[in-house]
């Protein structure tokens, strides 16, 4: 049917099998009366009955057939950033239709309005999100959820199963359907996401992000910035700037390791992620305990959705912003300072870094860290305690299965035998993949040259599809870090830069391709985001 | 620690025993000690005591402490073991400030307090003679230690004179023995010397 | 035994007053011929910056008599009463130095030398984010109108005690009852003074006078810190003048007993500015966030690290180590030496406060500043000596005077 | 130095009836040798029950893990440390009393300081809970010690405000407990001197360490008690100062205050005073003392009170404008929208800190209000609720919504354990009262007898004489006496 293996492979290039009725047709050329059917077909949809519901795949589970894995269950969804779950997807228009009132209840809480669907004569319960920005009458349902537990135990019971909606046209499964009835049910459901606010707040120390055609105009707007923050001490400090600092810095002689993370390129897929995880035996908690603020990513991707504040509709969204973020290795960092038993300090190689059998868990690391980064371990994930009590939760606190399945004897083979598992009531972090970083050294060592730049890698970094994430030494100025920096000065920033913390990851800011020229001093796009109350939108503060 | 002979006298009012005690030195008699159920400024000189130097030990304990705590943190964190917390120098003075100050409390208060204990022999189980139970309750008491040459009647009158009530001639131990208050017997007592005293 | 109530003024000690007058104008035409008439802005506000600082100092720590007196009103304190009438009389200097600093505060203020408050200057304020914002706090209007309120307020409330107190030298309490009544009466001023004081010494008045020099920088410590460098050179002042009277032959019975508590207080006090000066300088130190350094930059290792060192060892060290001793708080001329030493290094503390938000690269001359300083301390003399002249130097008819005569410590 | 005691009449009596130095010792001993009432079971079993409540928390979290918390990845600290502050805040007042007032020479201090320093003990005692128990590893709670280990020579990290509150909580309790102990040794030995039963005579026997009453020794111990006080001023000051520190040295806006040390060691007295209250109010008048802690010392402290509230008050309005004034966006988005807009999640816990810590006290202004016990047994309460709101305000609204949007969190809402262990506390602490109220003098002794001629009634009553003499008079006739 496909013809030659030439045939074959030009269909896997170009990604659509043409017909030949198509291709004498005419490929490329302009219709007129093409476009008059589809224009109509659209405004059809508009005026049918009921709205539509699109069955998508997430990133993480695709269409099920990885439903079994805890890590891919666990990975929150980029846009949503729910776990174990799939739910309505609804824009703020239908929301309100819906009557579901977005107040800071509705943010913080966990529990969201469930839906009754109905679609010819299938209905299903599912609980919604709200996400700024969809199409008013478009309603998404993720698939490949709703399975059992020969799937896996980690599948068993999580979602509902989606494909009940899609349907066969005789050529094609159908993924969307029109006609579809939604009602509010008034009932709620847990759905257990990582991260609830949706605006960084103006927050331009947080992130950068701009459109292309004010960045061609004032291209220099964020090295203009960081100047003058450095003025502003500079002034002030006698001329003697050193960055402000009280105190001198310390030789770090050697290496210094690096990131570089660029926001243009990251497409917010938690491959790295779920790499990180499988690369530092990172625990996988249940969405009990993701529901709890317990979860234990070592890098997350912080996504914000980027709305015009003076815009009446918030489903007007400009764009969607991800920013991984990890443990940002602070030269000066705050959570060293404040452990009691120097169990987290610096190397010399600029890593901050843990001592995870001298952590007794006071947790004041965590509070002082201004990423928020850090993480605990609430109760025993990993099954490394010897208290046999963990493992037995006949009495209080039941922690979900999958964490016994990861556990268990056989799947702990999984386990990077490099990385040691960290018991209950200890802090951890991204290292830096310190054991890799250890790893080349040493083949350097063996090698008896210098270590070539590239050649320590960092899981993220190697999981990422769109070489987003640069790393290396800063001290080699040839170095590809370096060179990234160097070549993108204009868009170079470090998060939270006016707190001096001095951290050794870098954020190419993000810049949307688009015409619209933001206007302002800090060029921010004024956001605002579903769900919070007038009272506490943000400020007009630049 | 040995058993002496005391003539004492009961006061029920300081403002009796303060001329009492400057009269009875006067007269040249030893005041063993005089017990009272609360402190009596001007009574330690009245009697005739000199000052404590408490104080001068106090402050020496103190400095001690002070010196430990920022001698052991230098070696610890600059010489021993140097880590770089979050950037801060080696010697970061200013964050070492707080242990110093507490362990300078620290030392002087308990080596006070020991001393204190050690001075006036204070220890649980530790008893002694304080001849009127009514000493820590509403009256003065005052003990003349018997020399050879004192006379007890006189000593007796003399005191009676000066408004002493209920005074009496008894023997009693200077020391401290460990004992216990329920009864008379001493814990390690020391068989013959108290009946030798008293015959 | 009669004793000596009524202070008559040597002649010596208002010729030395009077000396010391003439040397701060002297000082002052010096400054302003060197630098207060010269066309940079840096150099007027060399002049204008002495003015603010021996004003605004020597205006705390004499209002600090009054606080002192107030607080011990109301905490019933009754050591006190033996030498009431010296923070009285050092108080009643309030209203002549308030005329003095506030003309000065206001033509700061409203003139047009913007290097001191950058804020008083609109073009400035117009290019800037943080002053822009802070115009509800720093204008002119706002910081005139405080300034001379406060002022007022100190004057009137401070004239009110001093009233209370004399109002018993011709006129004895009838009984227990007005006595009771009487004590009540002063609770309530005292009360009134303090509330006034909280507004403004423990809160505004340092942020507006002081603290808007570096008006991007704040510190929430700031009012409190300077409250007890005021305070604890306001002490020093009070002792100085108690052993001053003793030696003349005055305040019979005021003795070594007070003089001791006096010296408690000194020591306490010095103590205290350091526990605040040490947790704010710390808490800084250890964030070490640039916005908040900047201040300590030019003075902890900067052009004015030897002031600021320096001031430390004056007002912490010294009186740690000189007055910790019994002996050293009951003796004369030990208590001198450390009251002439903390008012010195609570005016250096002052100095460091001004001096660097003007000129951050280079210490300026302090010989003017001294000259300036003694032409202050020289109208204190004057018109607290003419103060103490005016009334008896017992308040002897106080409920609580007698107590004040077995004081003893 | 004159022999004279007295003081003006315009004073009150600070120990009211016809008392003589032996009446001193019935009337406190009274409650220690006679059998406890039935209230005092009734109120200690309560306590135990709670205390094994508390108990049995505690062990669910120690067994199961921190994550029998409702604490998350953004509110690291949540009611633990909330419950620390406020404990060792309470445990502020009795060294405050005993040891500045004893410096200012405030003789009310006599009435109330025996029972405001045990108070202080067993506050610290239930404060020490809280950083022990909250730690993920308690098991490995010793590494906060210096000590030489395995681990070749791994030191702690003296530059850690925890670990400085390891040493300042430990040296607190040393030192108050020394000081304390000293004090009530003369007052042990009057017991032991009294006892009949036998069990008496061992138990008090043991306890006095054989005091007699020698002058020596009571010049040592004046001088012990006055370089203890000395000493204990600067370090009451340093506890609340460094727990400050906790806090402040952070960079977390709401955190990061220089005004904390000295507004922190306010709030603490000014709760302390507030829980010395609440125990006064109710001990004097089951144990029937009314007579030593008369209503001029319920109206002393409540005008502690109202200072102290004030003066926070102060300090709150002072972060609050500096945020606003400091320019500082996160600060000032932690300040307007976690705490002062009342419809944020957290914004209720701010007022109600505001409410009971600087409006409610401002009615003690009203000498009426000072000097009624159903008020000040009413405020008390109210103060001990703002000044734990206030640190609960502190810790949680600020780190709840801090630097990254990212990471702001839910509601925090306790587990029954953390509540039970809260419980368990105010279990301990009111067990540790009950025995101390039926096994010590609530009032130090031999400190009463030394003022009572000075300021007792009937004494003071018999000085119309002094009382009527000219300055004059009175200075000829009693300074020269020596």
């Amino acid at each position: 049917m496909l013809g030659s293996l030439d045939d074959f492979n030009k269909i896997l290039q170009i990604g659509v099998k043409e017909s030949p009725a198509a291709a004498a047709a005419g490929a490329g050329s302009y219709s007129a009366a093409a476009v008059a059917d589809a224009t109509a077909a659209i405004s059809g949809y508009k005026k049918g009955t009921g709205d539509e519901l699109v069955v998508y795949q997430k990133v993480s589970i695709g269409t099920g057939a990885q439903a079994g894995n805890p890590w891919l269950q666990e990975l929150p969804d980029p846009i949503s950033k729910a776990t174990w779950d799939n739910y309505a997807l609804i824009s703020v228009t239908k929301s309100k239709e819906l009557g579901i009132t977005l107040n800071a209840d509705h943010e913080y809480y966990p529990e969201k309005p469930v839906l009754e669907i109905t679609v010819g004569g299938t209905t299903m319960k599912l609980p919604c999100l709200v996400i700024p920005g969809m199409n008013a009458n478009t309603i998404a349902v993720a698939l490949g959820y709703g399975r059992n537990e020969e799937t896996g135990k980690a599948a068993a019971g999580v979602g509902q199963n989606a494909y009940q909606f899609t349907s066969y046209n005789g050529s094609n499964v159908e993924y969307h359907v029109t006609g579809v009835s939604v009602k509010n049910t008034g009932s709620k459901y847990k759905i257990a996401q990582t991260q609830i606010h949706n605006s960084y707040e103006g927050r331009i120390e947080v992130l950068r992000e701009t459109t292309m055609a004010t960045f061609k105009k004032e291209p220099n707007v964020i090295p203009e910035w960081r100047e003058e923050l450095k003025e502003e001490y500079h002034n002030n400090a006698n001329g003697d700037f050193n960055e402000a600092t009280l105190y001198p810095q310390h030789d770090q002689p050697g290496l210094k390791w690096g990131m570089n993370i660029d926001l243009n390129s990251c497409t917010g897929c938690g491959a790295c992620v779920v790499a990180c995880h499988a690369e530092n035996n990172v625990p996988v908690v249940g969405k009990r305990e993701v529901l709890r603020y317990h979860d234990m990513h070592w890098l997350r991707i912080d996504r914000y959705f980027v709305s015009d504040a003076t815009d009446k509709d918030p489903d007007n969204l400009k764009g969607v912003v991800f920013q991984p973020m990890l443990c940002q290795h602070c030269d000066n960092a705050p959570c060293e300072n404040v452990c009691p038993v120097a169990a987290t300090n610096h190397s010399m190689e600029g890593i901050n870094q843990m001592a995870y059998n001298r952590c007794i868990g006071t947790r004041y690391c965590a509070n002082n860290c201004p990423f928020k980064v850090r993480r605990f371990n609430w109760a025993d994930y990993t099954g490394a305690d010897s208290f046999k009590n963990n493992q037995d939760q006949s009495l209080v606190g039941k922690l979900d299965d999958v964490i016994f399945q990861m556990n268990d004897d056989l799947t702990r083979m999984v386990l990077n035998p490099d990385v040691t598992v960290r018991s209950r009531g200890v802090m951890e972090k991204c290292t830096f993949c310190v054991q890799k970083l250890q790893s080349a050294k040493l083949d350097a060592k063996k090698a008896g040259t210098v270590l070539p730049d590239g050649s320590a890698k960092t899981a993220c970094q190697t999981a990422c599809a769109t070489n987003a994430i640069v790393f290396g030494n800063i001290h080699d100025k040839e170095s590809a870090i370096n060179k990234v920096r160097e070549e993108n000065d204009q868009r170079k920033f470090y998060v939270l830069e006016q707190l001096h913390v001095l951290p050794s990851i870098s954020y190419l800011a993000k810049v949307r391709n688009t015409d619209e020229v933001i206007e302002g001093k800090h060029h921010v796009a004024g956001e605002k985001h579903e769900g919070m109350p007038a009272s506490t939108k943000p400020e007009e503060t630049h | 620690m040995a058993v002496k002979k005391f003539v004492t006298g009961c006061f029920k009012d300081e403002e009796v025993l303060f001329p009492a005690v400057k009269k009875t030195r006067r007269a040249g008699y030893k005041i063993h000690d005089v017990f009272t159920p609360f402190p009596i400024h001007g009574l330690d000189k009245a009697m005739g005591l000199r000052d404590t130097s408490l104080h001068t030990a106090g402050f020496i304990y103190g400095i001690s402490g002070t010196a430990t705590a920022v001698g052991f943190i230098t070696w610890a964190l600059t010489i021993d073991w140097r880590l770089n917390f979050g950037g801060k120098p080696f010697f970061s003075l200013p964050a070492w400030i707080p242990i110093t100050f507490e362990l300078t409390v620290l030392f002087a208060a308990v080596g006070m307090v020991l001393t204190f204990c050690y001075l006036c022999q204070l220890a649980p189980f530790v008893r002694k003679d304080h001849f009127n139970p009514r000493s820590t309750d509403d009256t003065f008491v005052m003990a003349l230690e018997c020399t050879d040459k004192t006379n007890d009647g006189e000593a007796v009158s003399f005191l009676q004179g000066l408004g002493a009530e209920e005074v009496k001639v008894e023997y009693r131990e200077t020391g401290w023995w460990i004992g216990r208050y329920d009864s008379e017997k001493k814990r390690f007592e020391k068989t013959g010397e108290a009946a030798a005293a008293q015959s | 035994m009669s004793i000596r109530e009524q202070f008559t003024v040597p002649k010596k000690y208002n010729t030395v007053a009077f000396a010391f007058m003439a040397l701060g104008v002297l000082a002052i035409i010096g400054l302003y011929i060197t630098s207060g008439s010269s066309s940079d802005v840096h150099k007027q506000a060399r002049f204008w910056g002495s003015l603010l600082h021996n004003g605004v100092y020597f205006l705390l720590i004499c209002n600090a008599a009054m606080f002192f007196i107030c607080a011990t009103t109301l905490a019933w304190g009754g050591w006190q009463m033996a030498f009431r009438r010296v923070p009285e009389a050092i108080s009643a200097v309030v209203p002549v130095i308030g005329v003095i600093s506030g003309a000065i505060l206001l033509a700061i203020c409203f003139g047009s030398n913007h290097e001191l408050y950058h804020w008083t200057n609109a073009e400035a304020v117009k290019g800037d984010d943080a002053l822009e914002w802070k115009k509800g706090f720093l204008n002119k209007g706002f910081f005139a109108g405080w300034t001379v309120f406060t002022i007022v307020a100190w004057s009137l409330l401070g004239y009110k005690m001093r009233k209370l107190s004399r109002s018993l030298d011709e006129k004895p309490l009838e009984n227990r009852e007005s006595a009771k009544k009487y004590i009540w009466n002063n609770t309530v001023w005292a009360a009134a003074y303090i509330v006034v004081f909280a507004l403004t010494v423990m809160s505004s008045i340092p942020w507006l006078w002081l603290m808007s020099i570096d008006a991007h920088w704040y510190s929430t410590m700031y009012s409190w810190y300077t409250f007890s460098s005021s305070f604890v050179a306001g002490m020093s002042l009070i002792c100085l003048f108690v052993v001053f009277l003793k030696n003349n032959g005055y305040l019979e019975y005021t003795n070594e007993e007070h003089l001791h508590d006096i010296g408690k207080f000194m020591f306490a006090f010095s103590i205290f500015w350091t526990y605040l000066w040490f947790s704010q300088f710390m808490l800084i130190w250890y964030a070490n966030i640039p916005e908040e350094t900047t201040y300590f930059k030019p003075r902890a290792s900067g052009a004015y690290s030897g002031v600021f060192w320096l001031m430390f060892i004056i007002n912490f060290l010294a009186p740690l180590l000189l007055l910790m001793r019994r002996g050293s708080k009951r003796k004369y001329s030990t208590i001198t030496f450390m009251a002439v030493l903390i008012i010195f290094g609570h005016w250096l503390d002052f100095y460091q406060m001004v001096f660097p938000g003007i000129s951050p690269n280079r210490v300026p001359l302090m010989v003017y500043d001294l000259g300036v300083a003694l032409g202050f301390v020289g109208l204190i003399m004057f018109v607290a000596g003419r103060a103490l002249s005016k009334s008896p130097l017992l308040a002897k008819n106080h409920p609580f005077v007698k107590e004040s005569l077995i004081h003893h410590t | 130095m004159s022999l004279l005691r007295y003081e003006s009449q315009v004073r009150p009596a600070l120990v009211e009836g016809d008392k003589d130095y032996h009446q001193v010792t019935e009337d406190i001993c009274r409650p220690v040798e006679a059998k406890p009432s039935k209230l005092w079971w009734t109120g200690f079993l309560i306590s135990v029950l709670m205390l094994v409540f508390g108990i049995v928390s505690v062990t669910m979290e120690v067994m199961y893990g921190t994550g029998q918390w409702n604490l998350g990845k953004t509110i690291g600290w949540g009611w633990d440390i909330t419950n620390f502050v406020w404990w060792v805040g309470i445990g502020h007042a009795g060294t405050l009393i005993s040891a500045i007032l004893l410096l200012f020479r405030q003789g009310w201090r006599t009435g109330v300081n025996r029972a405001a320093e045990a108070m202080t003990i067993f506050a610290v005692i239930c404060a020490g809970q809280f950083p022990i128990w909250h730690m993920g590893r308690v098991w490995n709670a010793f590494f906060v010690l210096p000590y030489p280990n395995t681990r070749g020579p791994l030191w702690v990290n003296f530059n850690s405000p925890l670990l400085w509150d390891v040493f300042a909580i430990s040296t607190y309790f040393t030192v108050s407990l020394l000081f304390w102990y000293s004090g009530l040794i003369p007052d042990l030995a009057t017991l032991r001197d009294r006892a009949k039963k036998k069990w008496r005579k061992v138990f008090y026997g043991v306890a006095a360490f054989g005091w007699t009453g020698s002058t020596k020794h009571w010049q040592r111990h004046e001088a012990l008690s006055l370089v203890l006080a000395g000493l204990s001023t600067p370090l009451v000051l340093s506890v609340h100062t460094i727990v400050s520190f906790d806090f402040a040295t952070s960079v977390v806006p709401g955190w990061h205050t220089t005004i904390f040390p000295p507004y922190f060691v306010a709030g603490a007295i000014f709760s302390g005073f507030a829980m010395v209250q609440t125990l006064l109010v109710v001990t004097r008048k089951v144990l029937g003392l009314q007579e030593y802690i008369t209503l001029e010392h319920i109206e002393v402290m409540n005008k502690v009170i109202v200072l102290t509230g004030s003066i926070v008050g102060i300090a709150y309005l002072t972060e609050l404008f500096m945020a606003w004034y400091s320019h500082v966006d996160y600060e000032w988005f932690a300040f307007k929208e976690n705490r002062v807009n009342l419809f944020s999640p957290y914004g209720w816990s701010y007022w109600i800190m505001m409410g009971c810590n600087v409006l409610s006290p401002q009615i003690f202004w009203f000498r009426k209000m000072r000097r009624n016990l159903v008020v000040t047994f009413f405020m008390s309460i109210l103060v001990n609720i703002g000044m734990w709101f206030e640190r609960f305000v502190i810790i949680v609204t600020s780190v709840y919504r801090d630097y990254l949007p990212s990471s702001w969190s839910t509601y925090y809402r306790p587990t029954i354990w953390e509540v039970g262990f809260y419980m368990g506390t105010f279990g301990l602490f009111f067990t540790c009262y009950f025995l101390f109220s039926k096994f010590f003098p609530v009032i130090a002794i031999a400190e009463i007898k030394h003022i009572l001629k000075r300021s007792g009634g009937n004494f003071k009553d018999k000085m119309g004489g002094i009382e009527v003499e000219t300055v004059n008079q009175f200075g000829d006739k009693h300074l020269h006496e020596h």
